[in-house]
């Protein structure tokens, strides 16, 4: 085994470089009358520690994605802050994402860059590649305009893209092209911080291999915490350090991969792992009863508790908080009972 | 032996490329496969984008006409059913499953109208009382009911579910053949297993022979019963789905097995390290 | 290649048949309108005089004989494209003998100078104001400017110049009401007479941007509110880049490609005239060429005109459907 | 469709505002039903009055009351303007949806004719049929020739909103599910199509408007029915412009800048709330 | 910042164009030594080729300025002073049966090209235009003369086919007439009809300066020679006017507001409220046929209601009359000019001689003309209407309005019919009409209804006269719909596609009192078949073998007999009688001139020449015309 590859989470430091705090972000919509809320983002605390890859999991509309948005201070209405602070460290300096926007704007590229997901849309379809280069790093570079371009160019070619691209229009590349293009754009100014919103989804099986290995690849290089989203398991075995499982818009367990994949603490995360198919293996996988629960009337107490093999009648009125236990984290009455299940 | 599905050397091109360079891209070459009518199975095409498995699907479905070869359903060439009784009469006994269940269903036409529209259409029921109890008995074979599903739309139900709604339409006129593109690939994780084990239901149940089309080789391990690979518009391996899947014998396909990443931190990370020193090594040798 | 050659040849097909029939159309609609030339000239030359009703019986059957307008339908009908083909829309009927194509080559200048300049700078400040408008959402100003735009949309063209008209006339009387150009100025490029013609230009030209620039306004605008949700430009946003270039590359660029088949028609339908603002000012153009041709009857006149303008807003949207490619990427490259 | 209504009233202020405005000049049309006078009647009043308590819009200089010249002129042009932009909204409708979801010949042949009419000039024609038909030439006819001469642009707008919804898998789904072509294109694609309907048809209201007062200046207009256009023909054939009966063109046109305003109003709210984006937010997901 | 920008680069530029823009109205023109004229837009603005058809400059000044012929008659005048010799020297000389007509030309006159007027000249025209059928004046050459010649250089004798007392006319000018060829220019031409005789030679004082190929304008300038042409022999004093311009001055609004600006001396023709805010805001700048209310210019023809006696129920005089009586003239005339209108209840235009010579002999006849309604018998003519009209307009104009009734009759008419509804039942009832509820029932008892045509904003007085009366009738019972023709008025009229009409059938001399100048046109040989074009003039189509025996006696007397005012009384107490047309008024126009530069302008208190820009007549005024002394200097 490689020795930068070790699973082992966050060896080299252990200083936080983004706190989430309390972070309650609500869809507050009202649409002729049709009042609704949203908890999309409902009360979460985490830590990100410097070079680190810290990935969070949960099935679509678990608020997931709304939670990396509004860390990534990328919320529209309306989506709203309700409480809570988002805080990146840089350089010593403490920037909350919510209070110093200027400061943020200034951030932006330079310490914290952003990896979205449908790298198909966020390239300008009707402008050559190299503008956002220019666009979105040359005033972070304070180079020339010529020594900027080698640069890039050695970048693109480091993460085995022909610079060529440069001159090309987004739609003329592949997918995987873009998508790695989008992880170049990402990297180029070296940033502290990359927030990846599901960074392989859709991509074919052998092009999400070389884009997970890049990803990886360039998170070493450049000593960089990564915090990214996805619903597909088997990707956070392959490269988080740690794995975070929202269910309806909470933490619901957090813990190094390698722990939570051999004991999960939560009875919706054994789920998730346990439903995986795998080669060679033909037995027959049940799914989870139920359906997922609607973030605008979610239920009582546990919110995991009507799907639940393992609910008692304290799951149904008292919601479990989110305590230590082991490595990690894990907000269940019955968390120690899992395992055994 | 009669033919449910026979796919007699098939192939598609089409012309792509931009305004002034146009070519011509063959998506399917020389496709050849045949279904049995009398013995229903989970018959798998994998394959990654590009590879023309989808185009393979729409031809099947007829949406789309072969350049070359024929597709005969119970002997009849499936291009050559133009008039709209015909269309009727074949789409009663094929039907699809698409990809994305929030996408198939209109956001904004209710659930149960593609389930009243179908038993209409192809059962002739005139009564709601009729048409609604065909809907429920479909909807009984995918774990749901009717009552679940009346004028509701497609946003207020999980992905898990659509397509199982999707599943029980398309069960309604007694089908022979379904052809499911890609149906779990925007499903979570978690209601994935849902699904296919409903296709195996539907075989073992109903006899329903199933097209699984699908880019996922440990959900195609998990129920096929035949498969093929294809890659860019050729097939690659083909056979029995235990033995191609478990162990491959072409190249392609055994990159492509290697790269599924197991449930596994260790086992995944290792593929990835692997890939990752791949790379390295390329470089390396690009660099000197 | 080949497929492009075939797309070109397909589509130029399209554009010959579009051609042939609107001007078909246009020759029908003529050839039905109830106002006889010969009448017309007889009107002209007999109202003011004594006149014998023998003579006038006489002059009727001359002129009908000199204006050609003998022969069936069909016959006419051939020997329009007959002529057409060679660029001659035949003689004037009330400027008999004049060739049609005379008349318009005169008028033509004017009303191409007069609305090419008026379509582009409408286009222009409207597509500005509106992207503004639709980037912008709070700012003041451009909520002030769009509501003006907005309360000008409906206003009818003839309002708007007479407004115009009667406020730079009549009540501070310093712009020429009338015509193309000053008096006894003899064209060509002195500087008095360019000059001359901007200043006469001045009120239907406004006229013309004022009324022209609602439409630009409101469609560049909702273009812009919904290209700004698009992942490039949120994604823009969130990697930093100013607001000023977000805007002019991101934003107003993508929405601009659409407008530009709207300002190819625009210009395509130049060959019209203005016919209403051109009446109001009296301006030397094609539109009150074809008002002229229209009450006396002159369908060759009137036929003339027409079929200028269907082919040149056929040609307008060729060009632009050819030239599509070139301007936005995604077409060329598929 | 009442609940609707209240919605919109209670939660979108530029449905309110547009409401009402709209409401008040329909209102203050529909009063010309219960004019004290004929609406073609002249002289009954003394003329060139300014605007004063007795006759609070003043009068015309033939001695008409500009209120209700106004009323009854609103209406007429309100119905001609909708006439047009109904029937051409229908012909662009079915062109477009047609055209979009077959494809193929048929599409080749209503695009041929769709862009013969584009390049058709739009007021030569109208002047030339409105001599043709003369006498013949009631307003109703006229709404007919206008819409025929108003749906192309947008037909092609909503062309490409089908051919995009062609492609996506909900239709292909309604078609295995048994719909016919009409019901795909009414349950399926309408709703989407409906946005750029009432988008396009604001612009066309404001054309036919434009159309109808064009035509009217050029001295091409029924003259027994007051428009909009006709009392500006009228106040022409007066000189009111320079003979300072200023009331007799700037009320006309203020209504109809009011109505418009109104209905662009009401019609970017409605829009905002057919639209399927916000109601597919409204109704939760 | 932007918009900061575009604002001050939109302001800089037109504080620096504005002022440019209102400069020097004319280039390279002095403002003092011209006459600004409203002429119509010329299409063809290149052709000046005034014996062809081709549009062109024909009504901006070409025939008004260069063009001559023999004889003048100044529709304003009366007597002898409304006639003028031009090239002829002598009034014109026929034998006895009237079949030979000799002209002595006067000597010395030149064309501008120094070439001298001949007889050969006068030959030429005659012979080229009916070699060339197309000519305008090539038909009635061509029914009439049977050969010309030239006897001397100065001798012109035509031979005509047939006995033509009238002969003559074809060379007066009332409004236009025959006019003269240059010789020496039009014999190089191959093709007369398609020749564009640009530059035209003059053969009157002013010779064309420039033009504008747009149509907009076209200069004239005095000739240097101006005094070897027929206007100029008579001159005392140089003409002072050195340029005329004959300008397309846009829509009535903008002509009254180009005459505020002064830059426009004549209008031909604004709507009632035009004249009155020049009248308003010109002040002492502005004169006008009468100086203070009604000013307009009556011109000799006769706005009337016209029947087509081809269609039912039209062809009956007592429906005519009832219709006549159901008119109130008052509103009429308030509502198409203000009140500003020269009523007539005679069937010729109130103007000119025919006040000495027919409306004021008749007034006892008309007080004492008798109608039978069926039941009873009524005296309709009511001679106060004017002192009625008067009455009417005074609150608006006051002092202004004279109380004497004389000079109310030249302001307002002599007198019209009384509105009588009860004598419009009884005529309607003794046509066999029945009245249901408010609408009135024709004999076949089909609802009566009118449809009234008229041309709509070219005439714009005539169409508001028309909706007045078509709410008078509706309101009588008889819906009556107005039907605007615009530029289809003329050809429906002739074709007789309609059933009334507010047009005229009736134009006249103005300064002479023989009829023929429409009354022979009224012969009955000459009316068409329904659907078939009628010739101008009788557009009624009616017809009266009392009307022909007036028609033939009258060809046979000549143009200058005394016998021809006894004539024409005769036809006027027919028309009467026959009620064929409802005469309304003149035609009044509204035409005031700008005083700030010249004066001197033909007025009711001096009628020496007609004022009308398009109006050959007008030379006379413009030779007239005297330099304001008080002008702004340039």
């Amino acid at each position: 085994m490689h020795a930068t590859l070790k699973p082992e989470a966050s060896t080299s430091s252990a200083d936080p470089v983004l706190r989430v705090d309390n972070l309650k972000a609500y869809y507050q919509m009202n649409y002729f009358g049709v009042s609704r809320e949203v908890r999309a983002v409902d009360d979460i605390t985490l830590t990100i520690r410097r070079n680190e890859i810290y990935g969070i999991a949960g099935e679509s509309s678990s608020g997931k994605s709304s939670l990396i948005k509004t860390i990534a201070g990328a919320i529209r209405p309306p989506l709203r802050v309700v409480s809570g602070s988002v805080r990146f460290d840089f350089d010593g300096r403490t920037l909350d994402v919510y209070n110093d926007p200027e400061a943020m704007k200034a951030a932006r590229w330079r310490h914290l860059s952003y990896v979205m997901q449908g790298s198909m849309n966020v390239l300008n379809p009707v402008r050559r590649v190299k503008h956002a280069f220019h666009d979105f790093a040359f005033r972070h570079m304070g180079l020339s305009p010529s020594a900027f371009r080698a640069r890039v160019e050695a970048h693109l070619e480091r993460i085995g893209l022909d610079p060529q691209v440069l001159e090309s229009y987004p739609h003329q590349l592949s997918g995987g092209m873009r998508q790695r293009l989008a992880i170049g754009l990402a990297t180029v100014c070296e940033p502290e911080f990359i927030i990846a919103d599901e960074p392989t989804t859709a991509l074919d099986v052998l092009v999400q291999q070389d884009v997970l290995a890049l990803i990886k690849d360039v998170q070493m290089r450049l000593g960089s915490s990564i915090i990214f989203v996805t619903h597909d398991m088997t990707v956070h075995a392959a490269i988080a350090d740690r794995i975070g499982i929202i269910y309806a818009g909470r933490l619901v367990e957090e813990g190094p991969s390698q722990a939570m994949f051999e004991q999960p603490q939560h009875p919706y995360t054994a789920h998730l792992i346990a439903s995986l198919p795998r080669i060679g293996d033909t037995t027959r996988r049940v799914s989870l009863p139920g359906k997922p629960p609607n973030l605008a009337d979610p239920p009582s107490g546990c919110r995991f508790h009507p799907r639940c093999p393992l609910a008692i009648a304290k799951c149904e009125t008292e919601s479990p908080p989110l305590v230590p236990r082991g490595e990690g984290r894990v907000a269940c009455w019955r968390a120690g009972e899992v395992a055994a299940a | 032996m009669s033919a449910l599905l026979q796919l007699d050397h098939v192939g598609r091109s089409y012309p792509v490329g931009g305004f002034f360079a146009r070519r011509q891209l063959q998506a399917v070459k020389d496709l050849s496969f045949t279904l049995n009518a009398d013995r229903p199975e989970i018959f798998t095409i994998v394959g990654e984008s590009g590879s023309g498995k989808t185009t393979t699907a729409r031809m099947i479905l007829g949406n789309e006409v072969p350049t070359s070869g024929v597709i005969r359903f119970l002997g009849q060439d499936v291009a050559a059913i133009r008039s709209r009784k015909d269309r009727l009469a074949f789409m009663a006994k094929v039907q699809p499953i698409f990809q994305n269940p929030f996408e198939a269903f209109n956001p904004l036409t209710t659930l149960d109208f593609y389930l009243y529209s179908t038993a209409r259409r192809f059962l002739g029921l005139r009564t709601r009382a009729e048409i609604e109890a065909a809907a429920d008995k479909a909807l009984q074979h995918v774990g749901l009911s009717l009552v679940e599903v009346r004028g509701r739309y497609s946003h207020e139900l999980s992905g898990g579910q659509l397509q199982r709604i999707a599943v029980a339409r398309a069960l309604i006129p007694s089908p022979k053949l379904i052809v499911a593109d890609e149906p779990v690939s925007m499903v979570d994780a978690s209601l994935r297993m849902s699904i296919v084990n409903l296709f195996r239901t539907l075989r073992d149940d109903l006899g329903v022979t199933i097209i699984y089309i699908t880019h996922d080789l440990s959900t195609a391990y998990y129920i096929s019963d035949r498969v093929i690979i294809m890659h860019k518009g050729d097939v690659i391996e083909a056979g029995d789905a235990r033995a191609v899947l478990g162990n491959p014998s072409e190249d392609y396909s055994r990159a492509l097995r290697n790269a599924v990443l197991p449930p596994d931190p260790v086992a995944a990370r290792r593929i990835i390290e692997a890939r990752l020193e791949r790379r390295r090594a390329a470089l390396t040798e690009a660099g000197t | 290649m080949d497929g492009f050659a075939k797309y070109l040849a397909r589509r130029f097909l399209q554009f010959i048949l579009v051609i042939f029939l609107g001007v078909s159309l246009a020759f029908l609609i003529t050839h039905l309108s109830p106002v006889d030339p010969v009448e017309q000239s007889v009107s002209l030359m007999t109202n003011f005089g004594a006149t014998d009703p023998r003579s006038v019986a006489l002059l009727r059957e001359a002129l009908s004989e000199l204006y050609g307008l003998q022969g069936s339908f069909f016959e006419q009908y051939l020997a329009f494209w007959g002529r057409v083909l060679h660029g001659d829309f035949g003689p004037s009927l009330s400027s008999f003998p004049t060739p049609v194509m005379s008349l318009i080559m005169g008028a033509l200048p004017w009303t191409v100078g007069l609305l090419t300049l008026s379509v582009l700078i409408s286009w222009c400040l409207g597509n500005l104001l509106g992207a503004l408008a639709g980037y912008f959402r709070s700012n003041l100003l451009l909520k002030l400017s769009g509501a003006a735009v907005m309360a000008l949309h409906p206003v009818p063209a003839y309002i708007v110049g007479l407004l115009l008209l009667l406020t730079f006339g009549f009540v501070w009387p310093v712009l020429p009401i009338s015509g193309g150009a000053q008096m006894n100025l003899q064209p060509g490029f002195s500087l008095a007479f360019v000059g001359s013609v901007i200043v006469h230009g001045l009120l239907p030209a406004l006229t013309l941007v004022l009324v022209g620039i609602g439409s630009w306004f409101i469609s560049m605008r909702s273009l812009v509110s919904n290209i700004v949700t698009d992942d490039h430009v949120v994604y823009a946003e969130l990697g930093g880049v100013s607001s000023g270039t977000i805007f002019s590359q991101y934003v107003a660029r993508n929405a601009l490609l659409p407008q530009l088949t709207g300002l190819a028609l625009s210009l395509g339908n130049v060959f019209g005239g203005a016919v209403i603002t051109e009446f109001l000012f009296n301006y030397p153009g094609v539109g009150r060429l074809l008002i002229q041709g229209i009450y006396s009857g002159d369908y060759s006149l009137v036929l003339g005109v027409t079929t200028m303008s269907i082919v040149a807003v056929a040609v307008a949207v060729f060009v632009i459907d050819l030239l599509y490619p070139l301007i936005d990427p995604r077409v060329r490259l598929g | 469709m009442f609940s609707i209504l209240r919605d919109l009233l209670r939660f979108n202020v530029e449905f309110l505002i547009g409401f009402l405005l709209t409401g008040t000049i329909f209102l203050f049309a529909a009063a010309h039903f219960f004019a004290p006078y004929p609406d073609t009647a002249i002289y009954l009043l003394p003329p060139d009055m300014p605007p004063s308590a007795e006759f609070w819009l003043g009068t015309t200089s033939r001695g008409q009351d500009v209120f209700w010249q106004i009323s009854g002129a609103i209406w007429n042009t309100m119905t001609f303007g909708l006439t047009v932009m109904i029937l051409s909204r229908i012909v662009a409708l079915a062109v477009g949806m047609v055209s979009g979801y077959l494809g193929g010949k048929a599409d080749e042949v209503l695009m041929t004719i769709n862009d013969t009419l584009i390049a058709l000039p739009n007021i030569p024609i109208l002047l030339l049929v409105y001599f043709v038909m003369r006498d013949q030439m009631t307003w109703p006819l006229l709404a007919l020739t206008a819409a025929l001469l108003g749906w192309n642009y947008d037909a092609r707008l909503i062309r490409s909103v089908t051919l995009s919804l062609r492609n996506r898998e909900f239709t292909r789904h309604a078609v295995f599910a048994g719909m016919s072509v009409p019901q795909v294109l009414i349950r399926q694609h309408l709703p989407y199509v409906m946005p750029v309907v009432f988008f396009t048809a604001m612009n066309n209201l404001i054309w036919a408007i434009g159309l109808e007062v064009t035509l009217s200046v050029l001295g091409f207009s029924d003259v027994n029915r007051p428009t909009v256009g006709g009392m500006i023909y009228w106040a022409n054939q007066h000189q009111a412009a320079v003979s300072g009966i200023w009331w007799w063109l700037v009320f006309p046109i203020v209504a109809v800048v009011l109505l418009f305003l109104g209905l662009f109003l009401l019609a970017i709210s409605i829009n905002e709330y057919i639209d399927p984006r916000s109601r597919l937010s409204r109704m939760g997901g | 910042m932007l918009f900061k920008n575009l604002l001050a680069a939109i302001l800089l530029t037109a504080a620096s164009v504005l002022p440019a823009g209102a400069q020097d109205f004319i280039a390279g023109i002095p403002r003092n030594e011209t006459l600004i004229v409203q002429g119509p837009p010329a299409q063809n603005a290149e052709w000046f080729n005034l014996w062809a058809p081709g549009g062109g400059a024909s009504n901006d000044g070409l025939q008004q300025l260069t063009a001559d012929t023999f004889w003048f008659i100044n529709p304003d005048g009366t007597g002898d002073q409304a006639w003028t010799n031009a090239l002829a020297a002598d009034r014109p000389q026929y034998n006895a049966d009237f079949t030979e007509m000799t002209v002595k030309l006067k000597d010395g006159i030149f064309w501008s090209d120094g070439v001298p007027f001949t007889a050969d000249d006068v030959v030429y025209t005659v012979e080229t235009q009916i070699a060339h059928p197309g000519m305008g004046w090539s038909a009635p050459f061509t029914v009439n003369v049977d050969r010309v010649e030239a006897t001397d250089p100065h001798t012109v004798v035509f031979h005509l086919k047939a006995p033509n007392s009238r002969f003559h006319t074809l060379f007066t000018v009332r409004w236009n007439a025959a006019w003269i060829m240059p010789k020496h220019v039009f014999e190089k031409v191959a093709d007369p009809l398609g020749f564009n005789n640009n530059p035209p030679v003059s053969l009157s004082a002013y010779v064309l300066q420039s033009y504008d190929k747009a149509g907009n304008w076209a200069i004239w300038k005095l000739r240097d020679d101006w005094q070897r042409t027929s206007i100029g022999m008579g001159l005392k004093e140089p003409p002072q006017v050195k340029y005329v311009v004959y300008r397309n001055a846009g829509n009535p609004d903008a002509r009254v507001i180009e005459q505020l600006n002064h830059n426009l001396d004549v209008i031909n023709d604004i709507a009632p409220e035009g004249m009155f805010t020049i009248a308003r805001k010109a002040g002492d700048n502005m004169a006008a046929w009468f100086p203070g209310f009604p000013f307009a210019h009556p011109d000799p023809t006769l706005p009337s209601v016209l029947f087509n006696h081809q269609v039912k129920p039209f062809d009956n005089a007592d429906v005519r009359w009832a219709l006549a009586l159901m008119i109130d003239i008052r509103s009429v005339a308030m509502g198409a000019y203000r009140g500003a209108a020269n009523l007539a209840a005679l069937s010729t235009p109130p103007t000119g001689i025919a006040v000495p010579d027919y409306y004021e002999p008749m007034q006892d006849w008309l007080q004492g003309f008798e109608l039978n309604t069926g039941t009873r018998t009524i005296k309709p003519y009511d001679p106060t209407i004017a002192e009625q009209v008067a009455a009417l307009v005074r609150p608006q104009w006051g002092e202004s309005i004279p109380s004497d009734p004389a000079k109310l009759k030249t302001m307002f008419g002599f007198g019209w019919w009384k509105q009588d509804v009860q004598a419009a039942t009884e005529l309607l009832q003794k046509a066999g009409f029945t009245k249901q509820g408010n609408q009135w029932m024709m004999p076949d008892g089909k609802p009566f209804a009118i449809r009234l045509m008229v041309e709509g904003d070219n005439i714009p007085t005539l169409a508001r006269a028309g909706t007045i009366i078509a709410q008078q009738w509706s309101m009588q019972g008889i819906k009556t719909t107005v039907d605007v023709a615009g530029p289809t008025n003329g050809q429906r009229l002739g074709a007789g596609d309609f059933e009334a009409a507010i047009y005229w059938s009736v134009e006249t001399w103005g300064g002479h009192p023989d009829l023929s100048f429409f009354l022979d046109s009224y012969d009955s040989a000459y009316i068409a078949a329904p659907g078939k074009t009628q010739p101008p003039r009788n557009l009624q189509r009616w017809k009266s073998d009392k009307l022909d025996a007036i028609i033939a006696e009258n060809r046979k007397i000549a143009f200058d007999s005394p016998k021809v005012i006894e004539l024409g009384r005769d036809y006027l107490k027919l028309a009467v009688e026959e009620m064929p047309f409802i005469p309304l008024m003149a035609y009044n126009k509204f035409a005031p001139f700008d005083t700030t530069y010249w004066t001197g302008y033909p007025s009711a208190a001096d009628p020496y020449a007609a004022s009308g820009p398009f109006w050959s007549n007008l030379r006379y005024m413009i030779v007239a015309l005297k330099q304001n002394p008080n002008a702004p200097k340039p």
